[in-house]
């Protein structure tokens, strides 16, 4: 559904815009989304994906999510089988091309126990966009004619009024919460994001709430220095988590690439047990351990090192 | 002429989709054999032609041994001429500054629409697939090579669910649902090559890779196919593309004999 | 109470304007008075307000003596939080984030709509002005504070042209054009303080500066004016504010004697 | 007027696309751009306006051009009296709000000579971001109700189909040739701008021939050392022209600020001597030297030390 332009505009003047910090830690962040509430996801498919804020969103068993996200990856999983989630706005959903379909989005969307809306991957950027620049919809040429556009029904089609050529409207997306992980930011919520940006710096703006975690919280002066690296604006973040290897095991570009050796091994065990498998996953690696920290305890010093040695020389850093 | 060399159905397909890829020109690939086939193009008869990935990249410099398994990670930024915005690289394809779409398909029928959705019926799929990406945008916004394996189950006369659209029910049908711009341009197998009829808008057998007949191509297909009155047979991957290949793919990741 | 002080009509305007600026808020602010206002604000009472500029900043760090003449020159972007497209950051007052608008202006008229166009008929003008800049956009999108010196033919009846949008023709004109966010908030001048009557749409007097009577305002007004029960007077500028605005803005360019 | 799609996608599909050397000769670049075409100019107001792509369009004698740029300065000027264009596409025009409203711009125009299309500021961005796209218009919420809006005659509004809320549609600008300067470029075209990008990025897709200059042409190697800084790909450029100083008399951030003291003197002649004292300062600066270095030597080093200096302290540099 798309939002009425007075309605979007009342949650942005309710926030508090002023430079002000807004570090909090993870627990207090992630009580800023409500149940029931739409999530946008930044990063894409295993890259820059915020873990840990999911993590603890997962720990503080979240309910009823709709979650959106570009590529959804093992994230999703994780998501469907915690329970936090019955519906995914996506445009593709699994580990990876080489790794074959997930087996936990087969299980419950074939099962009907979840609804995967699929957009395609431009359009759902539209989408974000579309909410970014605080309009109802965007002008397409994509989706008109396949049985994607067909399935939705929060999209239309109109000719052109001054072309009279076909056009698909897609609609705006104003997420309730957008959870981000960057490389750095400032206490205040000025963001710098390296690599692919994805459609992150859309998200940010589409969210009514936004949340940040960052691998590093740097001084303001040091954002100041390169104001042109800012990637999202303080005043529409809500809160800043400092959070190192706070994607893994997926990648944060510049700092690490996957833990491939776990993304294999989480995989093997999600194709080959389904949802029990998961459940134990979660169990070890998300209900078992007592913080963030402990979480990244579990796991090999040896493949987190690989995966920083590899991204540093990836990026001749 | 080269010696006979050896090749699996995968490195066929991987090396004859290749060569439709032109010198100066702009290809969108996908993760996996379409990401191999470009690079291979790049390095032996296009080597201006640019790489985009829907990650948001363009030009990316991939180093042998460490094709990324997603177009969505890192190693595709490291050294690139550009990264941007998802949505940024997508709508390049809206404004026109691609050529080409190079998909792999999971099912194709014969006006060329692609199922990578589901399997079965719309509200109770058998088997739900990981759905479009950006295959939609681009088999919507430009002209597209699919590359894949030449089975029965994957060529059909009907998708369940058009997920990625070619020339939707033949005819104009394409034009007037909006799509004015792109189409598929070839699908390339490891029996063949095959066009698509302008008017009619359905599949057209135009080549056969070496050893493949007419009959072994129909046998295979799950829908009656046109067939053009003069084939072409299709020169067999030399020596030289399959040492590429194997260069930039050691492990066989992406051409082991399956298909794609 | 400070001691009395002096000061000429264009630092009135400034102090008065600067005072309407609330801590913890975002306003768009032009060059020239707005700029110098804003910073005022945010050495007084507004420390957390954030500037942004049309050429694309976000809170912008401006040196004491080098106030930028435009806001789309570079002195505006070394050490701000953020720059960002000019489309962009025009379309954060689209998206809502942006709490007021504060323009200068050259003529307005009894519904608060600017004219920065030009004087004269549409199709032969006598003058040509610079035109609406941001203007329209600040006005169409967000509430709007305007400076601007006191003078019959400033405040005028109806704006040969209608540049920045106020109540359009009063009533729910504004609301029945599309303009359903922002409008006129305050018109600031160095006699009054002027509001908008909610319902008609149309400019009301609400305070005066010290000194300034009801008759003095209707005199040097070019309409017949709305007048609310209780006026309040507003306290003149602190020998503090002058202090600053005169480190801001050491030779004066912008608060020149002759208004805005 | 909104070009067709189809006949915008013929004229990109024409370019050779290839990463492929471009670069040129102000000579040999100011030769691609057509009389009587639409040329976008990038920057806005005085800072990095492409002066030594327009000082050589000058001394070629273009004819009948429409020109469009976010903010017009002095530029505008000049392309008016040299007799390049009668139509001015812009928000805003003059040296600025310290010098007073340009004398040659209302001679023009009150005359009835030259053409000043007027746009928001906001739309005209909005019109070069749907030429990027490949839409043929953006949806808005500015302009409606206003003068402006109904002066122009490429414009509508309607009723949002989502929500029911009226709407702008502000029409694609898809400009013949876009002229932008920029501080880096490789030899294929790949830009990086520092500080304001202003509208450049959505000018450069949007145009169908692109010109750069460029303070300094670069190694390809270094434009992939930091692919997140490339602004414009190289693909739409057509060509590159090295033009260190290339904004004088205006700014490129960074690097100089504006020769205020050049400006200060141009805009007393033309506020005082109007359109004949303009012809002077053309003659001087524009058809006088051989060679944009020769424009460069008529300016004062003292005043150029200045400028660069004071970019430089401002920076941090």
């Amino acid at each position: 559904m798309v939002s009425s332009y007075l309605e979007l505009r009342a949650k942005i003047e309710q926030k508090d815009k002023g430079l002000k910090e807004k570090v909090k830690s993870l627990g207090e962040a992630a009580a800023l989304i409500p149940d029931n509430s739409h999530v946008a996801v930044g990063g894409c498919h295993y890259s820059r994906t915020p873990m840990a804020i999911i993590w603890e969103m997962i720990r503080q068993g979240k309910k009823g999510l709709t979650i959106s996200k570009s590529i959804t990856a093992t994230e999703g999983d994780l998501l469907l089988v915690a329970g936090a989630t019955r519906h995914i706005v996506t445009s593709w959903f699994s580990a990876g091309v080489t790794w074959g379909v997930s087996r936990i989005m087969r299980h419950y969307v074939q099962s009907g126990e979840a609804r995967y809306e699929e957009w395609s991957h431009m359009s759902l950027g539209l989408r974000y966009r579309a909410g970014a620049m605080g309009v109802p919809f965007l002008p397409s040429r994509s989706m008109l004619g396949s049985d994607v556009f067909k399935r939705l029904k929060d999209i239309k089609e109109m000719p052109c009024p001054f072309t009279g050529e076909k056009l698909a409207l897609i609609p705006a997306l104003n997420p309730d919460v957008a959870i981000i992980h960057v490389q750095k930011a400032d206490p205040y919520g000025n963001a710098q994001i390296r690599g692919l940006p994805f459609m992150d710096k859309d998200i940010a703006l589409a969210a009514d709430t936004v949340i940040l975690s960052a691998e590093q919280i740097i001084d303001n002066s040091d954002i100041r220095k390169a104001p042109d690296q800012t990637a999202i604006p303080f005043f529409c973040v809500d809160a800043v988590v400092e959070a190192p290897y706070g994607c893994l095991p997926h990648e944060c570009y510049g700092i690490y690439e996957p833990d491939f050796h776990h993304m294999d091994t989480y995989v093997k065990l999600m194709m080959e047990r389904g949802v029990d498998g998961v459940k134990e996953y979660l169990d070890r690696y998300f209900y078992g351990p007592n913080t963030f920290d402990d979480y990244l305890d579990q796991f090999s010093v040896k493949d987190i090192l690989k995966a920083t040695l590899q991204a540093k020389k990836s990026h001749g850093g | 002429m080269a010696v006979e060399v050896s090749y699996n159905t995968a490195e066929l397909v991987c090396v004859s989709s290749a060569r439709l890829l032109e010198d100066g020109k702009v290809v969108f690939a996908g993760a996996g054999l379409p990401l191999l086939a470009a690079i291979l193009a790049q390095r032996t008869h296009a080597k201006s032609l640019t790489i985009l990935f829907e990650g948001g990249v363009i030009g990316p410099f991939v180093e042998p041994g460490k094709l990324p398994p997603s177009t969505n990670e890192q190693r595709c930024a490291a050294h690139a001429n550009m990264v941007l915005s998802t949505t940024d690289v997508l709508l390049l394809q809206q404004r026109g500054y691609v050529d080409y779409g190079f998909l792999g398909g999971a099912q194709i029928d014969r006006y060329g629409n692609i199922n990578s959705s589901f399997i079965g019926d719309w509200d109770n799929p058998k088997v739900r697939l990981p759905g479009t990406g950006g295959g939609n945008d681009i088999a919507s916004l430009v002209k597209v090579i699919v590359a894949m394996h030449h089975e029965k189950r994957r060529l059909v006369e009907k998708v369940d669910f058009v997920t990625s659209p070619g020339y939707l029910t033949g005819g104009r049908s394409r034009q007037q649902s909006g799509l004015i711009a792109g189409g598929m341009l070839k699908v390339v197998t490891h029996l063949a090559i095959l066009g698509f009829d302008e008017e009619k808008g359905v599949m057209c057998l135009e080549g056969l890779q070496r050893g493949a007949t007419v009959e072994e191509v129909r046998q295979n297909t799950g829908f009656e196919l046109l067939v053009k009155k003069e084939l072409y047979e299709a020169a067999p991957p030399t020596a030289e593309e399959l040492k590429i290949l194997h260069t930039l793919d050691p492990e066989q990741r992406y051409t082991s004999p399956k298909g794609d």
